[in-house]
């Protein structure tokens, strides 16, 4: 069926909401007051509700089905998180209430630091970004700040980044006025060590490594390369988008990190709710601490209180980032799935992610054409190099997995490999899932390499739309619905 | 571990298949002296009665703004979100979706955000908006940084009625940026001269609408000032519900218009998760940040949407992307959208109707308390008192006793000593006739 | 997608909740152990939510479209009532803690049975019965105990229940130990007065009314026959199921009902849940007041009281029919819904039921062949007279609205007439979603007069499942999972 | 009115289709005395905030069971119940689906009732089970009648020690349809005769297991002397949960087995709606009460479900049906199997010993309580104790110092002055430490 936009199905009259009659005091808006139409449309409640689950039926979610999708952490999202979220001490107070009404929201803050900085091994931790791009910025900003404080910010203004890296990761820095230099990987999917090392020098403010990196590996020469930036005057900022593959079992602190962002809704399983939100605390060394941004809870005697202003700082902080606190309603979600696992249960999440794609690794390599020998991390990589001849792209297999069931795997990503499909089942997977994809998968292996390429070419048939025309829809954008002609409203 | 699915004898036979003798044949490249073998200082897992009970205990320690007369503003809202609302959001469709870069299975999300974009172009009155940003004070900072690159220049100038985290999230992000930020000083009745700091170095002016204090003034004016000068007018409105009964920026010749979104679908949540709305002129559309949805058509010819103008974007630009968010707030939009909707037209300006009221109403009795000025004269829902006492002291005191007041204006503006007698207070639709007598009867014995 | 049971998915070792660990104190279970396992499959959390999901989306519902299911009134339910019902002094109260520690629980027993009360004209209601039938067999037992009294139980046996009634009625009366004695229908879809007068008699214990009826109409004889019955010594039960055609413009109370059971998942819209739970209070008349079943609430002075037992009653109960009080979570979502469309809702409520049916009515009388001239109630009566020669039976017309995006109308009842199709649209449905239904509905019927036939016999075919041998399924019956046999398992 | 979508234009239309000058026209059937013109007594149309308002305020009169010491069962128990089950309860297509008639559309609804009913046979030990009834004491009146119909007779004896509410429903029912009831008196020890009972006469007996003061006995003994008359054996089951850690019904011989299913997935709800579990032999399947799923393939050959062996039901046999029942539990049914699928064999055996403990430490302290006899000797998760006060005198003063002690005997056996001073006590997992410890301390200070 076919869910028109709710502009095209509302009218005049009706209503969704039964709000009181205003009483009719007289106005204070001096003569503010809006004068035509806003042009929204009225629907009633049933209308409403009819209308969004018939979208939703449209989505293809976690809960319905397997998203092997690379570098995104797919997981199951427990609904006890939704529902401590959702309790009035949290949900329902205000970021400027007087602080002595929200003592167990600093609590939780508090905790949820202290779980994040004893995981990382970090002794700092940043709460007020709102996503993982978000935390990147501010560890970069710390870094700045710090170089500021060493009076090297105008001197150091170059950051080295992998080819691998995550867009974010350039973008980020060029948005915190840095330059960004990129540096090559080896044969073997890991940072190129010696170009590395060549392109460090006295502009150099730091690095932006991931690690796990994007390729799914683990950076073998995390410390040196840590140590080869430090003694360079440089610092070191991770990126912490694949900490699921290591939590529990690794301590970045313990790696030479100064800063880390930790994307909660990957690892910490908070929802992606469609692209977001998310939230991007910044584990932080104690040459980047004093710098932490505004706010942040600090312990006064069996106390707690949150410093929002500088002049009520001891430390140096940055600037601030945000209006208010962080995405408290991502912390307590984080939290309940943070407590429900403990540090055991952390730890095996990190075994059992590891485990799943070493499993599909091992499962499809002998049809696929694997990037890198294993053992991998938490996320198998794969390039096309299967699928020469067949007249199949990346692109057409990942569609074609659409009509098997499947949310694709990430592909064309990272740009290191031709044609990549990165797999990361994460640690939420059955077995018995992981058997059913792989069979699929070898399957439509067999399939693109028997010729059937019209399977693959005129993938997905099976959804709401087919392939949509994304070309035209960036060159005359239409971003929005707008009304008929009035001519035509007219009929 | 209940959300693990793989049993000991699961892994067993996956190691035999993998070829690893155990799980740490699979942690080989991890350099010895980082692996962590002990336990850490956590505790181990928990059940959901236990966790619940945990965090039950956190949470009964705060005050809840439903709980008690409540009139907390200065960017954010308590309004009554319909129970519609938060059911459908937890749909597992919307609820655990990833981003709808495939767009064949993501019609759902990509629609709404279709919708979303038009219902914040017209509230604000602009040509289009994006698909959200973190929440208003990260997308008043993107604001600026788009204003810098459209006119080429990278001076901004803000008015001192900026919410004072807008203006610090403009001046971390410009200070790191390079930009030139010039802010004046705050004015409680709203009568500073901006104009007079608009110059051809300018890239944009940063108004509030209504102001921090709550003043409501029409921006023509120094949209046509920053205009003479070549630069744009960015207009930050922090209570979205506000687009109910005041004209819209959009009229009055704003070139970008920003704000909170929270008012609408979107609990308080001690500050975020929220969503930020960004609109537009069209002919800026290229320079936006953040995602955005577009009509299209599939290879049969049926409507359909995709993101798109994503060259835009980090994960195509990378370090030359007009911004580096990535995730946004996709389910808060979700909230909005289906709030709004249920508004509708009618709902929606009764709904500003009602607030506007409130506010009025609490006015006219704050008023009457021996020693309260109010200083706002034309005002949304939100204004501004002036009390003999340090505001933070009232409103401390107005706590023990039970009424959360209002925002010391000193909280946002610490060392400005002429603003310590200030409180900035917000009424809505969920303020009864006892929350304001309640209100008035504290603020009487606080004062006495 | 295939969804294999939770039993084909469950393995040993596998859990989906984490309770501690026991600590081991002496057991007091004197032997009565359980030795073997139960049998149960063990699953994480992630797995039992997928499967829900999936088999979830199995499902047809009335958030995703319209169910013109005459004579269970599939409205909008509003989540607001979901809500309500949760409020843990609602959700998670015990039944039998002391009557001081629920106060608010008995206002809401009360408050619930004053709007029933005054919307029907009763002066008094019973609130335990679980379910419309259940109330049915309140009212019946209200009746025979009122009989008992008079001395009358055992000659008054026989029971009038018109051919049109819901099954319920006469499974009703024989559960309750009468005889039941069919009333047919006059042509035009009513009582047959004159049959009706001629069964009433010394052994009439009393007549069981649909108004309006099965067919959608209102027994405008309703007086007459209260009358009559009256006049001969036996009762008057109305089966409430239709209440929501008359809420706010007619007061049962006013046309000589003893007996009303009301379906508060239907009138008052608690969901219908893939089968229940409903709720069935049931108003009473004076004459039958005396005898309601325990317990109930009743005031003294300003508190509220719940009487549980006989002796603590003024009244002479018949006796209990649940073990505690009735659905409470049900009474909550009704009052909740009442609270919200109020005097003024209800009233609209009833009329826009009746407005949409004969809307609907007006829209296909045309084409497909309605059973009774209008105006109809709530609902409107087609037969398949219009199919005759087409080779498309009112079944196969069903299922093909089932491609269309719609749920069946009911079919094959009433049984008064051939085939029958009864739509009732409901309140809740606008006039597009209308408007595109009778569309459909035209074009069907178009369809089966022009001889697609297969399109109709062939349906449904874009369903999880096709038509299923339900045949086979009552031949042998297959009502459990069972482990498959040994030897297979040890494959 | 937000739930009605027509708009007062599209009633003069659709009356305009219609042909009806207004819409008293369609109510012309309506004898014109009987028309109400006038409004109700009932307030007006309302808001969802002022709803929330009023029934809030009524919800907040009553303590609710997870905010204090909480000991209450006797036929319903408070257990945790993980967010999960409630959260999919919730999902539209489980909630607003109607009846699986149309089975194509309805595949969801009748798998899980597949699924439930092998759970409800697995968990009783019985061969199969319906898709539900509406509570266990339904159920259990139910199956009397069902045994009727089985032996051609209509005499039931019933223990003494069945919950009395059983007994009352069953009595109602038989008294109504001319059936033959004999019951014995309540025996706190659980050591009636009830074979003696048992003659030629007799279709049924039914026990309650654990028996309503929380005894625990082998049921073989009565399964045989029901046997040997001819007559089947019917148990009652209030705290399924007990099945994970006794021996099954379906073990020792019984023929119809009837449990409350509360205790798995739904809450306290003081007192409905709950759900009826009802379970078997194979050959009296056609005598069964209420709806089931039934395994069979669609015209491809796959595997599907069907509502199955309804010619037993009222809309099809009308008077001569097994039952009157028509809407059931469901949504009950489905928080049931969600709920038992999690726990799993696993949990489910856990759960019932960590209950089995959690009441086996309560009655270890009441016993040190000076004049507290624990009377059960063996028993589940609940037992009796007796006091040397009044029950009732005894658990209204604990609820005064906020502790829900237990059920007075005499609540439900109103005038049998031997359980005058007996209190029925039930403790489950959700108790701690500090619960049994409040609750003894406050014995002791009740009764001293």
């Amino acid at each position: 069926y076919e869910e028109a936009l709710i502009f095209e199905r509302g009218r005049d009259g009706a209503c969704g909401v039964d709000l009181p009659e205003p009483e009719g005091v007289t106005p204070r808006l001096n003569g503010m007051a809006r004068k035509g139409a806003i042009g929204l449309p009225g629907l009633s409640e049933p209308e409403v509700m009819r209308h969004f689950v018939r979208l939703s039926q449209k989505n293809y979610s976690i809960d319905a089905g397997f998203y092997p999708l690379g570098s995104c952490t797919m997981k199951h999202n427990p609904r006890l998180n939704e529902k401590m979220a959702r309790l009035p001490g949290f949900a329902d107070v205000h970021p400027l209430q007087p602080q002595s009404t929200v003592p167990g929201a600093l609590e939780l803050m508090s905790e949820l630091g202290r779980w994040l900085m004893e995981l990382t091994g970090m002794p700092a931790v940043a709460m007020s970004p709102k996503a993982g791009a978000h935390g990147e910025l501010c560890g970069l900003m710390a870094i700045r700040a710090a170089l500021e404080a060493r009076g090297e910010a105008d001197t150091r203004t170059r950051v080295l980044v992998p080819e691998s890296a995550h867009g974010t990761n350039p973008a980020t820095a060029a948005a915190c006025g840095f330059s960004v230099d990129a540096i090559p990987a080896t044969e073997d999917g890991r940072v190129d060590l010696a170009a590395f090392e060549a392109k460090l020098g006295e502009d150099v403010a730091g690095i932006m490594l991931t690690n796990p990196n994007t390729c799914g590996l683990f950076e073998r020469d995390i410390r040196k390369i840590a140590d080869a930036v430090h003694d360079a005057g440089g610092y070191f900022y991770c990126d912490g988008a694949n900490f699921n593959a290591i939590v529990g079992r690794v301590k970045p602190g313990d790696l030479g990190v100064d800063a880390m962002h930790i994307n909660l809704h990957k690892t910490f399983s908070t929802p992606h709710g469609g692209g977001g939100p998310g939230a991007g605390p910044v584990v932080l060394s104690d040459a980047l601490a004093p710098f932490a941004p505004l706010p942040y809870v600090v312990k006064e005697g069996d106390k707690l209180r949150l410093i929002e202003d500088e002049a009520a700082s001891d430390a140096d902080p940055f600037g601030r980032m945000v209006a208010f606190h962080g995405q408290m309603g991502m912390f307590v979600r984080a939290l309940s799935y943070m407590m429900s696992h403990g540090s055991d249960g952390l730890r095996q999440v990190a075994e059992d992610a590891v485990l799943n794609a070493n499993y599909v690794l091992a499962s499809l390599k002998d049809v696929m054409s694997a990037s890198f020998e294993g053992p991998c991390m938490h996320e198998a990589l794969f390039d096309d190099r299967f699928l020469k001849g067949t007249g199949v792209e990346t692109l057409d297999f990942a569609k074609a997995m659409i009509d098997e069931g499947y949310h694709p795997m990430t592909v064309y990503f990272p740009l290191v490999v031709h044609g990549a499909m990165l797999i990361e089942p994460t640690e939420t997977e059955s077995k018995s899932t992981l058997d059913v994809f792989i069979g699929c998968m070898r399957e439509l292996t067999r399939a693109a390499k028997a010729g059937e390429t019209e399977r693959f070419t005129n993938a997905p048939e099976l959804t709401p739309r087919r392939r949509l025309d994304e070309t035209a829809a960036a060159r005359k954008p239409i971003l929005r619905w707008t009304p008929p002609a009035p001519a035509q409203a007219a009929e | 571990m209940r959300y693990l699915p793989l049993t000991a004898d699961d892994r067993q036979q996956m190691l035999g298949v993998i070829g690893a003798k155990s799980i740490d044949d699979l942690f080989v490249d991890v350099p010895e002296a980082a692996r962590i073998d002990h336990a850490f200082d956590l505790p181990p897992h928990q059940g959901e009665l236990e966790v619940e009970r945990a965090l039950s205990a956190m949470a009964a320690k705060n005050v809840s703004a439903g709980t008690v007369p409540f009139f907390v503003g200065a960017g954010a809202y308590k309004h009554h979100v319909p129970a519609t609302v938060d059911h459908l959001i937890q749909r597992s469709e919307f609820l655990t979706s990833y981003t709808p870069y495939q767009p064949e299975i993501s019609q759902g999300t990509l629609q709404y955000l279709f919708e979303f974009q038009t219902q914040v172009a017209l509230l604000t009155g602009m040509e289009v908006a994006n698909a959200s940003m973190y929440d208003g004070s990260t997308a008043c900072s993107e604001a600026v940084q788009m204003a810098h690159r459209v006119t080429r220049r990278t001076k901004a100038v803000l008015s001192g009625n900026l919410h004072p985290h807008y203006r610090a999230v403009i001046e971390t992000n410009s200070r790191f940026a390079g930009d030139a930020v010039v802010a004046l000083e705050a004015n409680v009745t709203g009568t500073e001269d901006l104009a007079a700091q608009i110059d051809g170095e300018t890239s944009c002016v940063v108004v509030q609408y209504p102001d921090f204090f709550g003043n409501i003034q029409d921006l023509s004016a120094i949209a046509a000032a920053a205009h003479e000068q070549g630069a744009l007018l960015i207009v930050a409105i922090p209570e979205i519900v506000s687009m109910g009964a005041l004209r819209a920026p959009g009229e009055m010749g704003a070139d970008i218009v920003v704000a909170e979104g929270q008012s609408i679908g979107n609990p308080l949540n001690f500050g975020g998760p929220y969503v930020g709305l960004f609109a537009t002129r069209q002919k800026y559309v290229r320079q936006m940040p953040g995602r955005l949805a577009g009509e299209t058509v599939d290879v049969d010819g049926r409507r359909g949407y995709v993101l798109t103008l994503s060259t835009r974007e980090q994960h195509i630009r990378r370090e030359k992307a007009t911004s580096n968010i990535c995730t946004n707030s996709g389910l808060c939009c979700l909230a909005f959208t289906i709030h709004l909707s249920l508004l509708g037209e009618q709902g929606f300006t009764r709904l500003a109707a009602l607030n506007h009221e409130s506010a009025c109403k609490l006015a006219g009795d704050l008023e009457q308390v021996a020693g309260v000025d109010v200083l706002t004269q034309a005002f949304f829902n939100e204004f501004t008192i002036r009390t003999p006492k340090p505001a933070v002291e009232v409103i401390d005191a107005l706590a023990e006793k039970g009424v959360l007041g209002g925002v010391p204006a000193s909280r946002l503006m610490p060392g400005n000593e002429a603003v310590r007698d200030l409180i900035i207070v917000a009424a809505t639709e969920v303020n009864t006739d006892a929350d304001r007598a309640a209100y008035k009867a504290a603020l009487a014995e606080v004062l006495s």
